[in-house]
């Protein structure tokens, strides 16, 4: 059975038609691929899957959007608890203007976990998983805006991970790093597919053909192709791909 | 033009009067440009030595430091009797425990000693409630004050310190009708003007000569000095420069004139007719001494 | 109750609780203005306009303090308007790169926040004493322009920092001196914000009680003033004025003089708010 | 040209230096007055002493009677403004569309446009017989109402620039907290108040500066009698209030009790100017960094 | 004779070194572009000959600046004069909030010319050098904010042509515009050049070919190459200068 499942999803914002009829499924334990030019969408429909959109004025969508085959969109789905299961990562390093400490366990307490030991374990446990444990463990009271960006990067996947999701969503994530922590990142989220279901938008190609499975071509709202990202890559079966892989435009 | 224009400061017990007479004397006399301040008897007489305005109301006479001053600075002046006024001590009038007080009684209440000792009614008299006595009184800078204290504590400008104090006296009606607790005093005009928000305290000055008992004020115990020891004169300063103008002569004609009238108007106790003939009489004598 | 729906539950009554908040503000306006209203509208009148001060509140009006008011607010604008836009753009155009300008800075900053009885003080001694000009329109209204002084600085300058740079750049390099540009292109391109400033400081100034109290208005002024150095009632003062007679009567002139000062000051920020969009929407 | 331009420049300095002569006037007639004050009053009983009686015959000159009613006071409005001024700023900027957010906003801000002479009179003749009927034993002048009333006074300045604090926290931040499955009433009281805090912290400190320095509302309607007290219930006086009413009763120029009203107001000018100046220090030194 | 004459100069922002130890002597009557990457220091050394840059606080610099021999920076120089001799055009439009005659007569209003004869006369004078006359004529009295980008761009060349002078400077003047516009642009650069002494910043390669006589290549403040525009393009000397106009960096 696929984790998330789309089926004929259209986006507007006020009249703008952002998305068009977009049906698409994938599969537990992947890392899926968004590709495409920008303003073509991609970000717009990352968002849907945690309900982000919801925040924005003007946002109409129709379509069906299941997550292990329940419809996120109902009317009775707890939308923090969706947010919970479906962590997001930004492209622009955001941490909280706190300590890494208070920055990993900030998911923890807004479900009201108090323990100490508890809080002690996940800090831990997440910082390893996000691959900073080594480099932040002297002093994890330190404030986290004076990380490099690339910590700060991985500080804000950690934060996501201690909240135990199912699925990440990452939206250009090592777009404002340098090519090192860029490297580290896309190191992590290979490690990240074994437990995790990854959607990532980029615009990297490199980058998409190294960390993804599968990759999907969004261009002026549509899903052009979408395919095993080999494929995608090697012989696609739409010029526009094409084109657009071998930049002769975007 | 500056001859039209008299500058009137001093009393806030003077002041309904000279308000209801420069009213009148307006309507009459549209060109006058007649402008009256309330700064205290004290702050008229400063103001009137220093030749900063013209009359100078006054709820007490001009005392001898103040004289020195205007003398100093060569100011010649007359007073002028325009009436009479009661001190009215009141209370609120949802107390019910007060019936009168006598003269030592207020002296305990208002001298200095009693600051932070007599604060609750039952310091006063023990079957009295134990509750806090809101004080309220004139401020320190008013005629009020002086013939108050005088009258009261034996020195002028001795009391207290912790009540509410302030020369308008309007101010004092506003907070003793407004507090259960509360007792001051103020000028018999303002309570005439405000009966029914306060309670009249009759006084025991336990002299026999002067009326047994209690007595409260009113325009018969205020003429006939039954009610003392809180009577007063009310008076009017006017310097010679002044005099010498006639658009002043005419003023004060005219006060005098209508003062009968006016003071009853506003709650203060008129002069015998003959009186005001005298002082009518006096003025004129001043005017002519001014003009060399 | 598990976690997740106690914090949606706490979310649910805060938004209940923010909106009664917000209510709460406004209700208190609502019921202080109905009450004003209901007190003194029906006092209002030709009539009450147009009468002297007068012991019978019946007869009372607000002729001289309405005058006086208006007197007041045409001389503190006089004083106050040309100083004050002159040193906002001083301080914005020529002060930056001097080396007292973080003192200048700071010493705005300060002067806007001094209390309204210590400029009070500050025209006592100055200008009521020192310079003679007793309890009189002039000295009112010079205590009320250093009072706003500030205000208009600011606002000056704001509005003179919202100018872009390259309408400055563009008058510059066709060969026009530094006084030239901000004449002819700084200064017309931030006149509505400069404008909006004005008229805010003037409905401060209208307001302010007092400092006029401390420079000592007079108690009874049956006139008018005819020129600066005329005493004067005001507005404000004609109210703290009736509100301090016990009468009940009086309260009611009182209302309805504060109806008729409400609209002065109410009325100058409409115009201000509206001044203020419709700049904003000119900025390019 | 350029002498044309050096006189201009002159003169918009000169313009510039009256907000400099406005500031050294006032120090100079404040320090002035104070000294003859203070040649005669020892600063130590000015300090220390509890009682402000310099009118009467037993003169005391201690400013602790005024200070505590100017605090007391502005205690009552702050414990007003302070949390629903907080409210509405979080209200107006996590819960509420921006068009309607910018039609709130200078309708709150109406309330500050009230000249203050009206808010006494609103807190003397409406507030204080209200809350009569609810406190037995509150006087007719009273701390409490003229606090109250003082507090929705000062209020739009907090909920405003508070307000303002709160939308300048980047969109980013909030979208962390909500994508992690923070609720609103989360996101705003964990990650943009404090994100916030120094905002809205000058804007409190200049609330409280605001309330200190009113006069009009606590003369009219808190009462003229100093006493250091911390009872809302009954008569005080403020700092404020003793300057004005000693000043409109016209005490003898030169004399002592003239100068006691400088003494009261460099006590003034001293709280308020240390509150602007840590408002200002506090914006300064701490203007958000977020990222 | 060169008609401006730049020798060792140094320009500092600050502690910032921006333009380091440039000389260069441009001819009358030439178009000299100005390429390099950005933030090389084109716009600082275009600013240098209308003294722009004296507006900047922490601004310094040495050497020396002739134009016509005469050095600008001197003490006597009135900077006013001296930016009247020297115009300039910005990046993006900047008409003045008025209507389009009076953006035209500002230059001579500032000169205190009020003869209506004459201002009426230079307005025509200068929207025909400018080749907007014939759009505009009919409504002169129209605001310049209403005017589309290249309008208000070719206005504000005719704003800098009342006022008659010798040179004139153009920081990128058609990086806002659509190529129609850029084209008309470029077009007037042509004639221009009959008259005037121009120089123009260009990030546009193909550009600086068409109208340029002369080039200058700068790199991290210095001038690493200034020569005949065709000698620029076809064999330049250094391989900076090579690679940079064949895209391989900026
Ligand atoms: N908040 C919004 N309101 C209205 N329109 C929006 C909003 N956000 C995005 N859009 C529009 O929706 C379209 C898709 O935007 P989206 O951000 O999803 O593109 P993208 O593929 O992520 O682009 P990029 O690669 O630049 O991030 C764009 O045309 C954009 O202008
Ligand atoms: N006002 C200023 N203060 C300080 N430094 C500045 C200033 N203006 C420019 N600089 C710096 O000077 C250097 C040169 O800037 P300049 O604007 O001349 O570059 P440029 O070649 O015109 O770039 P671009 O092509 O982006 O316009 C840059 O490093 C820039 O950061
Ligand atoms: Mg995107
Ligand atoms: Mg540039
Ligand atoms: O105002 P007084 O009459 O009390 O001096």
């Amino acid at each position: 059975m696929s984790e998330l499942q789309v089926e004929h999803v259209n986006v507007y914002y006020g009249t703008n038609h952002v998305l068009k009829d977009i049906s698409m499924a994938i599969a537990p334990n992947t890392v899926t691929a968004l590709i495409g030019p920008s303003g073509c969408g991609k970000s717009t429909f990352l968002r849907l899957f945690n309900r982000m959109n919801d925040l924005i004025d003007d946002f109409r969508y129709d379509g069906r959007i299941l997550l292990q085959g329940q419809n996120i969109y109902a009317s009775d789905v707890a939308v923090e608890e969706l947010r919970k299961r479906v962590g997001m990562v930004f492209q622009r390093p955001n941490p909280f203007p706190k300590s890494i400490y208070d920055n990993v366990t900030y998911g923890l307490l807004l479900q009201g976990v108090r323990d100490r030991a508890v809080l002690d374990h996940a800090v831990e446990h997440s910082l390893r998983q996000a691959a900073l444990w080594d480099e932040v463990k002297g002093d994890l009271r330190k404030s986290a805006l004076a990380l490099s960006g690339g910590q700060q990067q991985r500080l804000c996947i950690a934060r996501v991970l201690a909240v135990a999701p199912h699925i990440l969503l990452m939206d250009e994530p090592a777009s404002a790093l340098d090519p090192i922590s860029t490297a580290k990142i896309e190191e992590l989220i290979h490690e990240l597919k074994q437990q995790y279901t990854i959607l990532i938008v980029t615009h990297n190609m490199q980058q998409a053909g190294r960390v993804s499975d599968k990759t999907g071509f969004f261009n002026y709202g549509q899903l052009i192709e979408y395919d095993d990202t080999r494929t995608i890559f090697t012989q696609p079966h739409h010029e526009q791909t094409q084109n657009y892989i071998t930049g002769r435009f975007g | 033009a500056p001859e039209t224009k008299i500058h009137i400061d001093g009393s806030s017990t003077v002041f309904p009067i000279t308000e209801a007479v420069v009213e009148e004397y307006a309507r009459a006399h549209p060109e006058a440009r007649i402008t009256v301040g309330v700064s205290g008897t004290g702050g008229g007489f400063r103001k009137f030595c220093r030749q900063e305005i013209d009359v100078a109301d006054a709820s007490r006479p001009i005392k001898e430091s103040e004289q020195r001053d205007c003398a100093q600075r060569g100011v010649r002046y007359t007073d002028i009797r325009v009436g009479y006024d009661g001190l009215a001590v009141v209370v609120h009038p949802a107390n019910t425990w007060v019936q009168s007080l006598t003269v030592q009684e207020l002296k305990r209440l208002w001298e200095p000693a009693a600051q932070h000792r007599v604060t609750r009614w039952k310091h006063l008299r023990p079957e009295w409630p134990d509750a806090e006595i809101h004080l309220f009184g004139a401020g320190t800078a008013s005629g009020t004050y002086d013939y108050f204290t005088q009258a009261i504590v034996g020195t002028a400008h001795a009391s207290r310190g912790d009540y509410t104090a302030s020369e308008d006296d309007n101010v004092l009606v506003q907070g003793i009708s407004t507090d259960r607790l509360a007792l001051g005093f103020f000028g018999y005009a303002y309570y005439e003007a405000n009966r029914a928000k306060l309670k009249l305290v009759p006084i025991d000055d336990e002299k026999p000569e002067n009326g047994a008992g209690p007595v409260a004020p009113s325009i018969e115990t205020v003429k006939n000095n039954s009610y003392a020891p809180l009577s007063r004169p009310l008076l009017v300063y006017v310097s010679r420069p002044a005099g010498r103008r006639p658009a002043v002569q005419a003023f004060v004609h005219f006060y005098l004139e209508q003062a009968p009238r006016l003071a009853r108007e506003v709650g203060y106790i008129p002069m015998p007719a003959e009186e005001y003939r005298r002082e009518q009489a006096k003025f004129a004598a001043f005017v002519s001494q001014s003009h060399p | 109750m598990n976690s997740m729906a106690r914090n949606r539950l706490a979310d649910r009554i805060f938004r209940v609780v923010g909106l009664l908040a917000t209510l709460l503000g406004l209700l208190l306006l609502a019921i202080f203005l109905w009450g004003l209203l209901r007190t003194g509208l029906g006092r209002l009148s030709g009539q009450f306009l147009s009468s002297l001060p007068s012991r019978f509140p019946e007869r009372a009006g607000i002729y001289t303090a309405l005058l006086g008011t208006v007197w007041i607010m045409v001389l503190t604008a006089l004083l106050a308007v040309p100083l004050g836009v002159a040193a906002g753009v001083y301080l914005e155009e020529y002060g930056r790169k001097r080396r007292w300008a973080a003192l200048l800075e700071i010493n705005i900053t300060n002067l806007a926040g001094v209390p309204s009885v210590i400029y009070g003080l500050l025209g006592l001694e100055v200008f009521v004493r020192f310079l003679r000009l007793g309890s009189s329109v002039l000295a009112a209204a010079s205590t009320l322009a250093l009072l706003i002084l500030p205000i208009l600085i600011v606002a000056t300058r704001e509005a003179i920092r919202a100018v872009p740079r390259s309408l400055r750049e563009a008058s510059l390099a066709l060969g026009a001196t530094r006084w030239q540009t901000i004449w002819y292109q700084v200064l017309p391109a931030s006149a509505g914000g400069i404008l909006t400033g004005i008229i805010l400081a003037l409905s401060r100034a209208v307001g302010e009680t007092a400092p006029l109290l401390v420079i000592g208005v007079l108690a009874y002024v049956p006139f008018a003033p005819s020129q600066p150095l005329d005493e004067f009632s005001a507005l404000p003062v004609q109210i703290f004025n009736w509100i301090s007679r016990p009468q009940h009567e009086f309260g009611v002139n009182a209302a309805a003089a504060i109806i008729v000062l409400l609209v002065i000051t109410f009325g100058l920020n409409g115009v201000a708010i509206y001044l203020r969009n419709r700049w904003r929407q000119q900025l390019p | 040209m350029k002498t044309n331009e050096r006189l201009i420049e002159a003169l918009l300095a000169m313009s510039a230096g009256v907000g400099v002569l406005t500031t050294a006037g006032i120090l100079w007639i404040l320090v002035v007055e104070a000294v003859h004050f203070f040649q005669q009053v020892p600063l130590s009983a000015f300090l220390t002493d509890t009682q402000w009686t310099p009118l009467f015959a037993d003169k005391h000159f201690g400013i602790l009677p005024l200070v505590a009613g100017t605090l007391l006071t502005t205690a009552v409005a702050v414990a007003v403004a302070l949390p629903l001024g907080l409210t509405i700023a979080v209200y107006l900027n996590e819960y509420v569309a921006p068009a309607l957010r910018n039609t709130l906003k200078p309708l709150l801000e109406v309330l500050a446009a009230v000249p203050t002479v009206v808010y006494g009179f609103f807190a003397l003749t409406q507030v204080t017989p209200f809350l009569q009927r609810l406190v037995p034993g509150l006087a007719g002048f009273n701390a409490l109402s003229a606090g109250l009333v003082m507090g929705i006074m000062i209020l739009p300045l907090v909920s405003s620039l508070s307000e303002d604090a709160l939308g300048a926290v980047p969109r980013s931040l909030r979208e962390a907290s909500y994508a992690m499955g923070a609720t609103r009433l989360q996101t705003a009281f964990r990650v943009v108040v404090p994100a916030a805090s120094s905002g809205v912290t000058v804007s409190v400190v200049l609330a409280i500066s605001r309330a200190v320095g009113e006069t009009m509302i606590v003369a009219i309607a808190a009462g003229q009698e100093p006493r250091l007290t911390a009872n809302p219930l009954v008569p005080i006086e403020t700092i404020t209030t003793y300057i004005v009413q000693v000043s409109s009763g016209d005490v003898a120029y030169g004399t002592l009790e003239y100068n006691t009203i400088f003494a009261a107001g460099i006590t003034l000018f001293v709280l308020t100017l240390g509150l602007n100046n840590v408002g200002y220090w506090f914006r300064k030194k701490y203007q958000e960094r977020y990222e």
